[in-house]
C-alpha cells in the first residue's frame, strides 16, 4: 500500500458551512478506509495546530450555529489515531506562533527536510 | 425597528467553498438585527447558496447521524435571514443573477429570493446608503 | 475628504497583493481621508503579536490609519495576543461604519 | 486502443469559478483520447459540473440568441468525455462525493457518473498508474 | 449618478467555461443600463490588455469550443462604448509587456495615482 | 531516486507562495531526482520574456529542473516571446509524463 502525504496549505477555506477543513475530513476518512497517511501542514495551515481555536457564537435569524469547526480536535484526533501530523516549524514562527500556542503530538520539520520528507512518500497530494 | 437605510452587498461565491460567504450573512444578519434594509446581489456561484435541494449530512468521521451533527445548509441560513428581516420590519431583497442561476441550473431555490440582473444591482446601489462588493479569488 | 472603510480578508503570507495593498491604503490616507482598515477572514492573521507583518501593521497605524480586526475571526485562529494599535470589532461595528454618510467601502 | 492504464484526478472547484476544472476536463479528455482508463472523483464544488439542469443562455452584450451563442455547458462537456471513452474503448469512472452532493443539492446528474465517498478515491488512486490532486484555493 | 470605478484584479478565472470575463461583462451590463462606469485593470488583470489572446482549440470528446472567450475583444468594445480603461503601467511592465503589446485606447496610470483616482470616483468596487 | 512532475498554476505575481515553491522543487532535484516543472493557467505568465520572474526559471534551469509551459495556456494570455530554456507542450505530453513509471505529481 502506498504511503501518502497529504500537503495541507490552503486555510480557513469554507470551515464555518462545513463544520470542519475538508481536506482534514478526507485525510480522516481515507485513514479509517486504512489507508497509510501523513499530513504536513504547511503556510496559513500551520494555524490549524493552535490551541483553543474557537468559532463559536455564529447565529442567523433564529438559525444558531451548535455545532461549529473544532479544528484543533480534529487535529488530536487523528493524532490519537496515529497520523503523523508534521509542521514547518518556520512557517509557524513567521507567524507569530510559539511552542505553548501549539497542540502536542505534532512533528516538527524545517523547510529544508521537506524534500526528504517528500521523497520518503509514494504518493504526495498538495491540497 | 426598521431604520429606513439601505444596503447593497455583492457576493460571488459558491456556498462551503469560502469564508466569504459566512462573512456576508454575518453582515446582513447584523444590519437586518438593526433595522436596515438589505439587498443582496448573488452573482455568479452565490446563486448556489439558496438552492432547496440542500440536505444536512451526518458525519461518519465523528460517527454522527443528521440530527446529531446539525449540519448548516446556507438555504436554512439565508430562510432565517427573510425571517429576521419580517420581524425588524425591514426589507430583504436577495436578487439572483438570472444567466448565473441558469447556466449552473440552480433555478429552484427556497422562498424569498427572486430572479434579476446587473440592471437590479445598480439600481439597488444607487437608491442605497452604502455598497459593498465581495469578490472571489 | 472622504471616509474610507477598506476590508482587507488576504493576508501577506498567501497574497503577494496583500502588501502593495497596504500601501495603497497609505496613499489614500495620506490624501487626508478618514480611512479605517477592517482585518477579517485570513486577514487577521498578520494581527498576531510576534508575526512577521507586525511590521506593516504598525506602519498603517503610523499613517494614522484606524486598524480594526474582527474579534470573531481571531477566535476562531486562537489569536489571543495582538500586535499593537489594533482595535477589535465585529460586523455590527462594521455595518455602522459602513453607513456613516460619505463612505467608501472597499473589499480586498 | 485501450492501454489498460488507468490515471486518477481529484477535482475540488465549483463549474464556472475556476480555470482548473477546464484544465481538470482537458487531462481526462487527452488520457480518454490515448485509450487509458481515468477515475475522476469529484470533491466539494466540483460535485456540481454534472448537475442535469445546467441550461446554456443567451449573451445580452452580444445580442445573442442561445443559439448563436453556443454557451457550452460543464455537464455537456463531461458527457462528451463519456461517449469518447466508449468509442476507444476507456473507462470513465466518475465518482461525485456523496455528502459534497447532499449539502449542495447537486443530487440530479447526466447519465454517467456514480455516488461515492473518500474510499473510492483511494481505492482508485491504489489501482491506478498515476494519481493527480487538483486542489483549489 | 454615482461615479463607478471597478477594479479588476482576478485573471482568467474561469473565462474558458464562461466565455469571458464575469466582471468584465458585469461592467459591459453595467454601462448598456446607463451607469457612468470606468475600469481599472491592475495586477494580473493587465494582462486583458493585451493583444492578440486566442483562447481557441479546446474540444472534450465530440464537444467542439466554437465560441471561445476574446477578453481582448471585449475590453475594445468597451473602450468604443466610451468605458475609460486605466491599466497600471508598473503591473504591465512587471509582466514584460510593453506598448506594442496593449490595445489601443488604454489610459495608463502609475501606482501613485491610483488613490487619486479612487478618489474621483464615489463608488469604488474591487473585484 | 524518482521522478517528479510539478504542475505549477500558480504565479509569483499573485501569490506569496510561488517563490517558495520554485525552492522546493529545486531542493526536491537536488537530491538527484528527475524533475519536470510544467507551467499551466496563471502559471504561465512569469514565463513571458521580460518579466520580472524570468530569474526564477533561470534558475530553475539552471538546477537542473526541465520547464515546461502549456501551450493553450500561452496563447490564451498572448504570450508569445518565452524566457530562455522552456519547453512549450499540451496536455498530451501532461497525460505522458504522468504515466511515466515511477512518478509523483504534484500540483500547486
Amino acid at each position: 500500500m502506498a504511503k501518502i502525504l497529504n500537503i495541507v496549505e490552503t486555510a480557513y477555506r469554507g470551515t464555518l458551512e462545513e463544520q470542519d477543513d475538508t481536506v482534514l475530513w478526507l485525510t480522516h476518512m481515507l485513514k479509517n478506509a486504512g489507508a497509510d497517511i501523513s499530513v504536513l501542514l504547511r503556510a496559513n495551515a500551520v494555524n490549524y495546530a493552535v490551541k483553543g481555536q474557537d468559532a463559536s457564537g455564529l447565529q442567523f435569524g433564529d438559525a444558531k450555529m451548535t455545532h461549529p469547526p473544532e479544528i484543533d480536535k480534529d487535529v488530536e484526533k487523528m493524532i490519537e489515531k496515529g497520523v503523523s501530523i508534521y509542521i514547518v516549524e518556520e512557517d509557524a514562527q513567521e507567524r507569530g506562533l510559539t511552542d505553548d500556542d501549539l497542540l502536542r503530538g505534532l512533528r516538527r520539520i524545517r523547510r529544508q527536510g521537506i524534500p526528504q520528507l517528500i521523497d520518503e512518500h509514494e504518493q504526495v497530494w498538495h491540497w | 425597528m426598521a431604520s429606513g437605510k439601505t444596503i447593497t452587498v455583492a457576493i460571488m461565491d459558491a456556498p462551503y467553498e469560502s469564508a466569504n460567504s459566512t462573512t456576508a450573512l454575518r453582515i446582513v444578519q447584523s444590519a437586518l438585527q438593526k433595522g436596515h434594509n438589505v439587498t443582496v446581489f448573488a452573482y455568479e456561484g452565490a446563486v448556489n447558496l439558496t438552492m432547496k435541494a440542500q440536505a444536512p449530512h451526518p458525519n461518519p468521521v465523528k460517527g454522527t447521524n443528521v440530527e446529531q451533527e446539525a449540519h448548516p445548509t446556507t438555504k436554512d441560513w439565508v430562510s432565517s435571514l427573510f425571517k429576521l428581516a419580517k420581524d425588524k420590519g425591514a426589507k430583504l431583497d436577495w436578487v439572483n443573477c438570472g444567466l448565473c442561476v441558469d447556466e449552473r441550473g440552480a433555478g429552484d431555490w427556497v422562498e424569498g429570493p427572486r430572479r434579476g440582473g446587473p440592471k437590479d444591482f445598480l439600481d439597488a446601489s444607487n437608491a442605497s446608503n452604502a455598497t459593498l462588493v465581495i469578490p472571489t479569488k | 475628504m472622504a471616509k474610507y472603510l477598506i476590508i482587507e480578508s488576504r493576508d501577506p503570507f498567501d497574497s503577494a497583493d496583500s502588501e502593495y495593498f497596504a500601501e495603497l491604503v497609505q496613499g489614500i490616507a495620506k490624501r487626508g481621508n478618514e480611512t479605517t482598515i477592517f482585518f477579517i477572514q485570513n486577514g487577521v492573521l498578520p494581527a498576531r503579536k510576534g508575526s512577521k507583518y507586525n511590521r506593516v501593521i504598525a506602519d498603517l497605524v503610523k499613517g494614522k490609519v484606524k486598524v480594526m480586526a474582527d474579534r470573531f475571526s481571531l477566535n476562531e485562529r486562537g489569536i489571543r495576543q495582538l500586535a499593537d494599535g489594533i482595535e477589535t470589532a465585529d460586523t455590527d461595528r462594521l455595518v455602522d461604519l459602513l453607513l456613516e454618510p460619505g463612505t467608501k467601502a472597499i473589499w480586498h
